[in-house]
């Protein structure tokens, strides 16, 4: 039995309505942990005042310079103690999930037991980039949890100027829309990165984030400074029993008003059976005995939608890989950004494909630790220094698929143009 | 600010095995492994239940509920139990902290789903329902928030709770919510984020003792920030005509407080999209502000976020994301249909801002 | 018989080929002119060196202070004298056209007859800007030139930091879409700037240009600093007899690839006759005994392209007027600009409504002329200053018309937001 | 620069009457007076030949014809004369600069057009053709030119004289021509531009005379120009690691001089649109550079201009401007098409130039 609990009339009125509540969660583990009770009455406080009162600190484990988020009670008393003293201190461990965020419920189950031990007994499944955030522990135990989860076979993730925790889709694992093995390229790039994620040591973050598909249930495009999503060359894939099968229960005006009028390049047709033509780039499929799908896969921009409505009828191409976008970020200093396509494609289903990335990604981290101004992300970076220059520096040709469109301006200098020109035809007549 | 630096190393401390992110085989459930990168396509029984076919003919149903996200220990070992008995001992849990149990028979899919709603766990959040939000730290946990995540998660999710259940949406709807300006939620269908009203209010005692004041003025997107000396020392002070208050010289120098209970708002963002489904991906815009940070259940912004979803609902046509909605019925209708007003605030005047003036004559009438 | 031709083996291969011949009118003119004799002289130095030869000056013609754009030569022998000395100033006189540029011969022969006479014989119908520009006096000649122009009913129009000449498109005058009176419209507006035409004294150079329709045939939407491009408020008309027509010659085929696929809101819809439904804002006609076309005006954005294919079976509605758009110009200091819509509609038939416009446009340049910076536009201006800060100053509304959608970022200060939702408020229960 | 002071005024000197812009009614052909606001419909029976139907039921014909727009007054009193002798005396010009004849009677078309056709000027220019040139000034008479426009457009309309008289295009097709950056031919499906590479060569003895030097710093839109004293007189220094060439700074001050017969090069824009139909009015955008001035015939120009058209001609669905064609096909493929080169001058690095990156994976392959 742990200390009376504080009077908390804003948080109670969390308990009520049907989601799960995390006041609920709270005051059961106050029941054995003054920590808790604490933490409730500053929370209680928070509602009340309608303000925060952690601040950060200095807090780490053993060889490592990141991954814990200090958490210091900024609520004295008058003397200068801490108001609520029991939950002074309240820092969170960072920790990196596996791919995809599985898990057997015997590692759940130890992670609850230690940090049960160690520490408040609140975890969160997961934080923003994809960390098991171990909410809740004082300076002396923050190592002691560390240490177990490190012989778990868990480590720290990445907290400031760092290469960040990463996060991939559930993918291969169990979605057919699947372009690349998420899992083992989040691995291998991240895992090259150990140093930059333990020691923080960049000029700010650079996260990482993978997704299987242009669907990008990671959200990459705008929350990675790097974002791998998969993609195909060839042509859509066609399956004329599920094609059928999806015809009988939605019929013509669905196909036409959901999907021909949505494809966002008209490159989407339905057609009489007889007037559908075939050719190199043409995916075609009957989706009943007069009438079938045309598509000129030269004009699809992969942009899933389809795919995503008649899933198994059409499924992405077997030429897969991924495209790279660089410079993702959220809304500070210059507004939100999202990534630019600087790899079209890239084969991953090889080791060499999976190491040219890590190798990109390591020319990339390198420099961006040269050349960005202190807290200055990579897109920021880009933004300053213009794409081409980056582009120049990872010695990756310019192409037209990283821009909307050519430049609507003159204000370039072009003397250089009949060297480029050359220069481009000397690869041309190489390849 | 937050990242630690170990002053001096004791010598009985354990060194770290750097063994970085772990492999996921291992945690995979048998099914998940055999058919890995070999699936065919999926359905949806019901709400909350995903059912995948591989090409070789396995299938496997995923069930998904609804989780608080910031989970007590107690809690996670009831989903433990639940897996162990009713699952086979595999969870997993998505980007919006959902948890999902993987099963490979279908008839294990509905005493899952009666034991988990049972223990108080919503089934749902697949496919064209309004899912988790996405949850932040606020009150809780952070050093910079200006109000709470974790209640308002709660009591938003409350609301929305029938459509979690349900797939009754035009296509589905990713929420997120951010304590500060910062936006660590992220671009979303719908997203409340603290918008502060009145620049900082400057503690010039504390400037000197904790804060780098070049980082401080480097920090400010405006240049609003200049270093000043206050009662004769050193410290910092704002141009308030240029201040637009996004708190950015908050975090790097805590003296500059931006929260204020009255003065941080509360701001509703629509049209967010990651996907690049139809349309290429797009940020969400600004749709209202001025909402109190009426803890503990916040109903003004509830209200709003409510209303918005329901005329999406009644109003957009099947596979619609609410960015495309909008895109087909325009925003002066948004805002007719919504009734929520216009003001000039929410017309651009940051950085490119000239790109999103309207360059033609399409108007809706 | 003019004097002896130079050599001109640059400008003698322009005779060559089926168009018009610019040079070969010249050497018309040569035969009678020593002036146009230099003028050749000079223009073939210039394709020779590849070089331009003309300079500014001052000249102009009494009572005004612009309209005369003045050339003089800098082609120069060795002791400073020109080289081609009898087209040593080479002026032009801009002279402003009526709307949509209609003429009779009876002036046209009369321009003629007093520009063989008073200049070089070279006129050019018409300058970028819309005016007739008599091409080649010396500075002598010009107030001549004038002097007998202006007694023909023809006045000069801008030229240097003024009000500019100003283009409508043929419109009402012989156009199907016309949805205002664009040469009424525009007698009305540049009439009234005649000082600010004539006596340069602006921060810069403002345009007006009426268009009939969104269309836009005078590329009003980026030449023009403020643009008047006709629309509709109501449903578009629709004529079943041409309807029928049209679809007899053209097919089914072409009425959904051509305009059912390229509908920009998806609005435009084909359907059986038994499913088209009627409504307030639903414009419906039978293409044929089956079929029909459906569109709900509510979410067409007066685009033009359906009335444009089927010309005639579609028309613009009958609640006429204008978008107007402030602030198109092109390339120079920071890159070229579109208009931005600023009024959504604005009825023009009546004399008050152009006088609104009027009214308008009096202030958008009272306001320019204070607070543009010296060579600025009013694209610039309004970029400069922010859109709100404009529409402030002319006292109108905020649209959400006049963005392509709200803010993306959150930099803004919005502690007046609770005032400005009352004044909304206040407004619209008085309305 | 060039607008006039008259410094005194004689006593002689007339006074302007202040007409203005002249009413447009009484050069109105009679048929547009009466059905003025009120026509239903056109068609085109022929390529040139506008057939235009009123309410009531009244027709008028317009023949269209080419033009060289700097016309001598022979070329003009010729046409006056074939509109006395075959058409109804009224004429009117668009804006590019073609000639109009309107005749109320069908009958008057074709010996219309004979007459045109024999005297030289080619009709067409209608519906789905290469229209005429929007035309500059260039080396005939502006003080800033890098070429020439009158040279270049008729060079250029003797290559397209085919597509001018043929309605064979997907969509119209506009040009234009700018004899230095500055674009006062405007956006266009395709247009050629001045563009220079090298900064421009200070002739210092002249600036402390003819350029105020304020205005002349003001005007660099990278800020590349200092005031600077050179051989001890105020003269102008340029940063040409900052200068991008783009010559503004030339017209406040013509000892900067740009124009290069080397290096004042051309460049290829397409897929400019001013019109609302279907999407938004749109910016060209530059396709190509580097192309040599090579009076008086500019085949290098000739050449990538035709090549497009024709890859258009060829490529394009109907109802399809350039900029359409291309937003079905993707940039890729433009230039796959083409056969131009895509260097890396054409990606935007000026302001806003963000917003033009590819922020999606929607890539054709
Ligand atoms: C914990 C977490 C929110 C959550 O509850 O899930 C979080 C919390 C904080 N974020 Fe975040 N961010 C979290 C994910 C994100 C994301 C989402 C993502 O990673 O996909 C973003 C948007 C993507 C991005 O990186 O831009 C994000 C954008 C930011 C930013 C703005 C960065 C920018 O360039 O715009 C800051 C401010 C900064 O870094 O200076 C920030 C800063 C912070 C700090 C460190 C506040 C500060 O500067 O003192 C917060 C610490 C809170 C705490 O006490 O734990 N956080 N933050 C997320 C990390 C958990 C985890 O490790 O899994
Ligand atoms: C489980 C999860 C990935 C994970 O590793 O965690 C996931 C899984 C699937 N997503 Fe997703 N998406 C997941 C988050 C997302 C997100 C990110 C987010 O929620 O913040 C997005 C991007 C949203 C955006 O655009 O901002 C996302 C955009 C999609 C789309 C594109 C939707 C659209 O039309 O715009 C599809 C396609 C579809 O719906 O058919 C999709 C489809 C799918 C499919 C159907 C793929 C498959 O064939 O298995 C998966 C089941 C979806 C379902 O819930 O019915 N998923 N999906 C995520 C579940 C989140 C949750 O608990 O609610
Ligand atoms: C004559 C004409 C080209 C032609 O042959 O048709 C022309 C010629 C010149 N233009 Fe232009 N512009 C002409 C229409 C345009 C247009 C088109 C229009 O008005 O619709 C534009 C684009 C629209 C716009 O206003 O932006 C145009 C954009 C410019 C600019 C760039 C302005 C900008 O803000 O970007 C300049 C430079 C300046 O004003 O400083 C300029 C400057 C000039 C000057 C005065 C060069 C100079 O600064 O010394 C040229 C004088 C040439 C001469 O010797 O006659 N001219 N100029 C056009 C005027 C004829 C007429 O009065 O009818
Ligand atoms: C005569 C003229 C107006 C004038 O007052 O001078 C004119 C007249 C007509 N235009 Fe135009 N347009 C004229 C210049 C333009 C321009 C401006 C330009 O040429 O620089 C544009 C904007 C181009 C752009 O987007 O950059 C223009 C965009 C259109 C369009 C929209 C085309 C599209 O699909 O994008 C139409 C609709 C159509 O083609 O059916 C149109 C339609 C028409 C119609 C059919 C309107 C009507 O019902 O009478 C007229 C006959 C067109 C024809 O040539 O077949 N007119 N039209 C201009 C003839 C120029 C020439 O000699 O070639
Ligand atoms: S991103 Fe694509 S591959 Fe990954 S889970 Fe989503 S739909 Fe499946
Ligand atoms: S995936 Fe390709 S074909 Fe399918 S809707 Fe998207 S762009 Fe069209
Ligand atoms: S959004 Fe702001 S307050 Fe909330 S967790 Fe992120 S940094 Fe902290
Ligand atoms: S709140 Fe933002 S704008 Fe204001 S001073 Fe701080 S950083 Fe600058
Ligand atoms: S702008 Fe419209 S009204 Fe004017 S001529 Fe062109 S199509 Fe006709
Ligand atoms: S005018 Fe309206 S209905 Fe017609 S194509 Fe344009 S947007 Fe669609
Ligand atoms: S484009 Fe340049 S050179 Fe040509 S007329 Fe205009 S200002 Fe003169
Ligand atoms: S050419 Fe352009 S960039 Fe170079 S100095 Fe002159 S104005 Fe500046």
């Amino acid at each position: 039995m742990a200390k009376k609990m504080h009077d908390t009339p804003n948080l109670d009125q969390l308990e009520d309505g049907p989601w799960p509540s995390f006041v609920t969660g709270l005051k059961d583990l106050a029941k054995d942990k003054d920590y808790v009770v604490d933490l409730l009455g500053q929370l209680e406080e928070s509602y009340k005042t309608r303000k925060g009162y952690w601040k950060g600190g200095t807090v780490g484990v053993y060889g490592y310079g990141g991954g814990v988020i200090p958490r210091f009670t900024e609520l004295k008393n008058e003397d200068g103690t801490p108001k609520f003293k029991d939950a002074a201190e309240f820092h969170t461990l960072r920790i990196m999930p596996p791919p995809g965020m599985h898990y057997d419920t015997g590692t759940l189950r130890q992670f609850c037991d230690l940090w049960e031990k160690h520490g408040s007994g609140l975890i969160a499944f997961h934080g923003q980039s994809g960390d098991i955030m171990f909410q809740g522990a004082t300076t002396d135990n923050v190592q002691k949890a560390f240490d177990e989860l490190n012989e778990m076979g868990f480590d720290l993730g990445g907290a400031g100027p760092a290469v960040r925790t990463s996060m991939s889709c559930v993918g291969a694992a169990r979605c057919e829309q699947s372009c690349y093995d998420e899992a083992k390229t989040h691995r291998a790039v991240l895992n090259t990165f150990l140093d930059d994620i333990h020691r923080p040591s960049l000029p700010y973050k650079f996260k990482f984030k993978f997704s299987g598909c242009p669907n990008d249930c990671m959200n990459s495009v705008q929350r990675a400074d790097m974002a791998v999503i998969g993609t195909w060359r060839d042509n859509i894939r066609t399956d004329e029993a599920l094609a059928k099968k999806w015809f009988v229960k939605h019929g013509m005006d669905e196909l036409v008003n959901d999907i021909v009028a949505r494809c966002p390049t008209k490159t989407f047709q339905v057609k009489e059976l007889s007037k559908i033509k075939g050719g190199e780039h043409i995916s075609t499929v009957a989706v009943n005995d007069t009438h079938g799908i045309e598509i000129n896969n030269q004009d699809c921009v992969r942009c899933m939608h389809c795919v995503n409505v008649m899933t198994g009828a059409l499924a992405p191409g077997k030429d897969k890989g991924a495209t790279v976008l660089v410079g993702g970020k959220s809304h500070l200093k210059i507004g939100g950004l999202m990534g630019t396509v600087v790899i079209p494609f890239i084969k991953l289903d090889t080791d060499e494909g999976v190491e040219q990335l890590v190798d990109f990604a390591q020319r990339t981290i390198e420099f961006f630790a040269e050349n960005a101004l202190e807290h200055e992300r990579t897109g920021e970076m880009i933004e300053r220094i213009g794409l081409t220059n980056f582009l120049d520096a990872m010695e990756i040709d310019v192409d037209p698929s990283m821009v909307n469109s050519p430049r609507m301006n003159p204000y370039v200098r072009t003397d250089g143009w009949d060297d480029e020109v050359a220069k481009i035809n000397a690869k041309k007549q190489a390849a | 600010m937050n990242q630690a630096v170990q002053a001096a190393a004791p010598a009985q401390k354990r060194k770290p095995k750097e063994t970085g992110v772990p492999d996921n085989k291992k945690f995979l459930h048998p099914a998940l492994v055999k058919n890995y990168g070999d699936w065919k396509y999926h359905d949806r029984p019901r709400p909350g239940v995903l059912h995948h076919v591989a090409h070789g003919g396995d299938e496997v149903w995923s069930v998904r509920a609804g989780t608080q996200r910031q989970m007590d220990v107690h809690t996670i070992r009831k989903l433990c139990d639940i897996a162990d008995n009713f699952a086979e001992g595999r969870v997993r849990f998505t980007i919006r902290s959902n948890i999902e149990f993987i099963v490979s028979d279908a008839a294990k899919v509905d005493p899952l789903i009666a034991e988990l709603e049972k223990s108080g766990f919503p089934v749902g959040g697949t496919g064209n329902s309004v899912s988790m939000i996405a949850h932040t730290q606020g009150w809780l946990h952070c050093d910079i928030p200006g109000t709470d995540a974790s209640g308002v998660v709660k009591a938003l999710m409350d609301e929305l709770y029938d459509e979690f259940k349900r797939e009754e949406m035009p296509n589905r709807v990713h929420l997120s919510t951010s304590c500060c300006e910062i936006n660590c939620g992220g671009q979303a269908d719908i997203a409340i984020i603290v918008q502060h009203t009145k620049p900082p209010v400057i503690n010039h005692d504390l400037v000197a003792n904790v804060c780098e004041r070049p980082t401080v003025v480097a920090r400010c997107p405006v240049a609003a920030i200049r270093p000043a000396m206050v009662n004769g020392k050193p410290s910092l002070e704002i141009d308030e005509t240029k201040c637009m208050c996004c708190g950015a010289c908050y975090p790097p120098c805590p003296p500059m407080q931006i929260n204020d209970p009255e003065n941080s708002k509360l701001a509703i963002w629509v049209g967010g999209k990651n996907s690049n489904a139809r349309g290429k991906p797009t940020f969400m815009k600004m749709v209202a502000s001025g909402l109190p940070n009426n803890a503990p259940r916040w109903p003004e912004v509830a209200e709003v976020v409510k209303n918005i979803i329901a005329v999406y609902k009644a109003d957009a046509r099947p596979w619609e994301r609410l960015a495309d909605w909008i895109d087909r019925i325009g925003w002066p209708r948004f805002f007719e249909k919504t009734g929520l007003p216009f003001t000039k605030y929410l017309i651009d005047d940051w950085r490119g801002s000239r790109a999103n003036l309207n360059a033609s004559t399409h108007i809706r009438f």
